[in-house]
């Protein structure tokens, strides 16, 4: 098995699965990618266009990976683009990982959009740990409803469970994720709080999880050039999200004050969250 | 032992400049956040460089812009993105004990008197002259294998500022020894040596160069042997203090560039391997070091290879 | 399959040189010897660069004269030590079909005349012009570093040969394309790219320089991000045929430096770890890539990366 | 323990050992010249004066080895100087090792002056694995005999046995190593000949054993820079000593036209042997 995560492997893709009209999935065959731990990313190379930060999705193949795109500029519509038999690039997988407590026996999970991609990894190995795992996902409208249906093969046949929301309540449950949330915290409880997806989201989900006392743990993202603790571009505080993230906890959290607040451009001006 | 004891055994004067210790951060790596600069503060840097800041803000190149090689060997083409004058003197204004260098970059003679304007109220120590960025157009390297505007560039910091100037020099198509003694005889105090050397990389796979701007800039272990020389060479030949730059990962590699002649280091692509706790480690392992060989003071070995 | 279309696939043209394929032993390595360039040549070597040749013999520099450094790169400062052009041209007096190159070193167009005059009526296929060797004075670089002294040493060696001659360029204080260009516009055909950089390394228990020399060349894995870049810009901007060298160890580096422009390529430092072997089995490994990537001749691959 | 045997280390000098007025041993801490294989060799720094090839020696401390020098030219008077402290650096070691056969009872080592180092360390290894070992060990005259003493405590309490001879008979059996082994393989049979020491006495051990039709395995020398397999200062023939040798065995010594004959000095001229 090879060990250079830096080494940037050439892939072909294998397959793609169109998850809504905006959002499709690049499965490859790729080692390091297969077993990388739920949070972790890899810097994914579109030759002479991009390369860009792309948390490594699940597949069902041995030996396979994915990355699941929402088109938005010019290196994630090019990926999205992407056809099968063409060859993308990546080095990683990078960054630290969603930590399971060894006693933990209920963790909440709420994501949104393509954050639900390393909540879902994460899931795998929660169910696998035999940890009952509650799932909250959602998303503006029906179309953009992701990955339902592999959640539920997921989830099916143990006392784990998924809830969808839609903002404007074409499908699921009227509502965010953040206010089916609160709802579930009240009665029951959890020995931690997953989360990743739009940042205010996420600060919203943290600061719930704080008022309810649960440990919690967000995966940020921040513009990364190098993706692995040089360049600064991805600096949040005095954290670096390459290298000492992705993933913090409500007490790295709590003291981040740019969190939910401030994040920096390409040519690393602050700006405020809108 | 008390904490004077601590700090004089490590503490290295660079012209007017003394540093708690003779690391320091390399422009350009980490280098755009008064927080960051805080945490490097507290695993005990010695000095901080920060990324070259041009008068307005630059995007840089589009990524790939940073590619890890084999070995502890980085290429990268960032195309000096950075905030831009205003919003790093803000970025900058609550800076109280931090030892901070401003790197500067630029075209113009103009373009530097306005930024010396901006920054030499704040609380700095001293500016970098970025003249060896190898991959940017009209900046950096282009302005460095010009003697002549070099010469100019240097004379108008030097009128704009009472504070310590190094200029940084790198391996281009001029001699580095003589692009040094340009810059001090026009008015720098230091020589930073050394910055990237132009490189590629194309994947064998796609047939294409991987950088979005094709060629780039190598540093880390690749190019420690050269970075020796030069340090050597400049020290030898000019006699004025050299801050070492260049593929610097450990506590020896940091002797070692003493020994050729620099009075401080610069540290930089290693902080992707280590993080910014290598700043900690490098600077006890130096103390262990001085101890071991019965020196009282790091700064004695600077240049000690020149007698041999 | 038979052997000629084996032949046909690997097969590259240089000027009017064919080898049989497109590596290449570089100068300085292994290079004095007839019985070790059969030997190479029964690797699948596709062509020999001899060691630097000088009119006398030279003894070069006492050791240490070769350091081996960390990952796959070396520094050596051997002081061109050969064994003069009388003892050479008999050393090769009975080559029949190994396509050699004579590598030439030398302070004055005379030095150079002498030699050809000598080594002209041998079995070989052409010379190398050695204007980059950074360690030893009045010889390599300093004449490379002098525009006006390249011109008129290759246009020497060119009045007094009708053999193809490949000029071998550095990174030294005078850009490498211009250096090329001067080269080519005095008769040169080939550019040969890169020679060792110049670079040092010092031992922090002794605190003395290592090569006693103290200074020498770069070689080895860590340049190879420079050489590479050298010949895509040479052969982008001159469109000569360009031999690529430096830091060459597996058959994707060769890849890499066809797609950056070269026709073919030297190896060197690498046969440390690898021993002659690796002749065979780099070529056995290219052959597989491009039958792999449906490519019918290698020499297709030269440049392509030029095109992104 | 370390493993990068081109990695430079520095080490003080821990013991000096006069052998002869003009042989010393230096005796140093270095795990892997330690466990050098018997042949191989260190190339020896001796700071701002040389480098050179020298055979590791055995000593008797555990994780220390040794080099035992002829005082000749520069460097290796400069080391022959150095005291107990001083440091020198190493790198190797390098090199093949000479070759015991799995069913190997009985060897015949035959050496002169500094060429016994190696043969001592393989005497060492073959007496180790119970193989009846007959040494044979040369001198010009009695003052210059090497490692009698050492080669005694070696072989005390085993079937093995020595011949020290001196060519002036001021010494041992008068005569030189070479006619007491044509003496020896006339009444005893023997797995193999080692040998190590001047070329042609060498060229004389090998053409015995061949007469003799007994295995043999020779270390040879030639001038080194790289001791590596780079610079080929060391070709003998289309073979390198320091890569492919020191040490080959009758066959490989059978097709060596320059064996015996030619050797190349610092500049790389074909030199007759005197
Ligand atoms: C750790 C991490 C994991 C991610 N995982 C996924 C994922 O699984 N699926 C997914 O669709 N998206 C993911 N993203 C976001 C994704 O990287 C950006 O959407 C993408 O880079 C946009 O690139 P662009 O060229 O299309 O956009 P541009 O038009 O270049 O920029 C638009 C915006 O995209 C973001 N962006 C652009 N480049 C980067 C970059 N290099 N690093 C971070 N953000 C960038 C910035 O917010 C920027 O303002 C992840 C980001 C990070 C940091
Ligand atoms: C594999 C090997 C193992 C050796 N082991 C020993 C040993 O255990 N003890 C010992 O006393 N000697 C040993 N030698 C020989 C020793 O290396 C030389 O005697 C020594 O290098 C002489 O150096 P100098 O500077 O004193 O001589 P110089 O005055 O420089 O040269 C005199 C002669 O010494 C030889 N010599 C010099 N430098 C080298 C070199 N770099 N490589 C090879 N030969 C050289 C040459 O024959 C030369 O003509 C060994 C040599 C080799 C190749
Ligand atoms: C990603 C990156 C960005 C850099 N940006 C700058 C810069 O803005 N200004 C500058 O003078 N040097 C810059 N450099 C060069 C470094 O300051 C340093 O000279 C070089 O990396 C060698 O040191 P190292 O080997 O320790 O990294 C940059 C280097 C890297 C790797
Ligand atoms: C020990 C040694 C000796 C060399 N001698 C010469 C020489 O005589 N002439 C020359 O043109 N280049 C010489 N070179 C440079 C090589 O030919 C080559 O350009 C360089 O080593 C880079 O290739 P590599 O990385 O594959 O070794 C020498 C290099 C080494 C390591
Ligand atoms: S992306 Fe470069 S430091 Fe995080
Ligand atoms: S000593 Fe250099 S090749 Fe053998």
């Amino acid at each position: 098995m090879p060990t250079n995560i830096d080494n940037r492997r050439i892939v072909k893709i294998d397959e793609t699965i169109a998850e809504t009209p905006t959002v499709k999935t690049l499965v490859f065959k790729d080692t390091l990618s297969y077993f990388a731990e739920p949070g972790q990313f890899l810097m994914v190379w579109i030759p002479r266009i991009e390369e860009i930060p792309m948390s490594v999705m699940i597949n069902s193949k041995e030996g396979f990976a994915a990355v699941t795109i929402r088109k938005f500029g010019i290196g994630s519509t090019s990926l999205f683009e992407r056809k099968k038999g063409d060859l993308i690039g990546m080095r990683g997988p990078y960054g630290n990982r969603f930590k399971l407590g060894k006693k933990y026996e209920k963790i909440l999970i709420v994501g949104g959009g393509t954050g639900l991609v390393p909540l879902l990894r994460l899931a795998t190995m929660a169910i696998n740990k035999k940890i009952k795992s509650t799932i909250v996902m959602g998303a503006r409208t029906k179309t953009e409803v992701l990955f339902e249906k592999l959640t539920k093969n997921i989830i099916s046949g143990t006392a784990s469970s998924l809830f969808v929301c839609t903002d404007d309540g074409t499908y699921g449950i009227k509502g965010t994720n953040v206010s089916e949330m609160t709802k579930i915290v009240r009665n029951e409880n959890f020995d931690c709080v997953y989360t990743c997806g739009p940042e205010l989201m996420m600060k919203a989900v943290v600061d719930i999880a704080k008022q309810n006392s649960i440990p919690v743990q967000a995966s940020l993202e921040r513009y990364m050039k190098c993706g692995i603790g040089i360049c600064g571009s991805c600096c949040l505080d005095s954290s670096l999200i390459c290298q000492d993230g992705t993933i913090f906890d409500g007490w790295q959290l709590s003291k981040m004050l740019e969190f939910g607040s401030t994040y920096r451009d390409k040519d690393g001006q602050k700006i405020k969250f809108a | 032992m008390s904490v004077d004891d601590k700090n004089f055994k490590l503490s290295v004067d660079i012209d007017e400049i003394t540093l708690r210790n003779p690391t320091m951060l390399a422009s350009g790596i980490l280098g755009i956040s008064q927080s960051i600069f805080e945490r490097l503060y507290d695993e005990n840097i010695g000095g901080i460089v920060t990324k070259s800041i041009s008068v307005e803000p630059m995007k840089g190149y589009p990524n790939p812009t940073l590619i890890p090689l084999s070995g502890g060997s980085y290429l990268n083409a960032v195309g000096l993105s950075n905030p831009g004058v205003n919003a790093f003197s803000e970025e900058l204004s609550q800076n109280k004990n931090i030892p901070i260098f401003i790197s500067l970059v630029g075209s113009s003679e103009k373009d530097f008197a306005k930024m010396i304007k901006v920054f030499d109220s704040l609380n700095i120590i001293g500016y970098e002259i970025n003249l060896s960025c190898p991959h940017v157009s009209k900046m950096g390297m282009e302005v460095g294998d010009d003697p002549e505007a070099v010469s100019k560039i240097v004379s108008t910091v030097r009128k704009n500022t009472k504070k310590p100037i190094s200029v940084k020099v790198g391996v281009g198509s001029v001699d580095v020894i003589e692009l040094a003694r340009t810059a001090i005889d026009a008015g720098a105090n230091i020589i930073t040596a050394i910055n990237t050397l132009r490189a590629m990389s194309i994947d064998v796979e796609t047939m294409m160069p991987i950088l979005s701007n094709r060629i780039g800039g190598l540093s880390g272990t690749a190019i420690k042997p050269i970075g020796i020389r030069c340090v050597y060479e400049i020290s030898k030949n000019l006699k004025v203090p050299v801050i070492g730059c260049g593929g610097i990962s450990t506590w020896q590699d940091v002797v070692e560039y003493m020994l050729a002649g620099a009075s401080a280091v610069q540290i930089g692509s290693v902080l992707g391997s280590a993080g910014p706790r290598i700043f900690n480690s490098i600077t006890k392992d130096l103390k262990k070091y001085i101890e071991r060989k019965g020196i009282m003071k790091i700064s004695e070995i600077v240049g000690i290879a020149h007698k041999y």
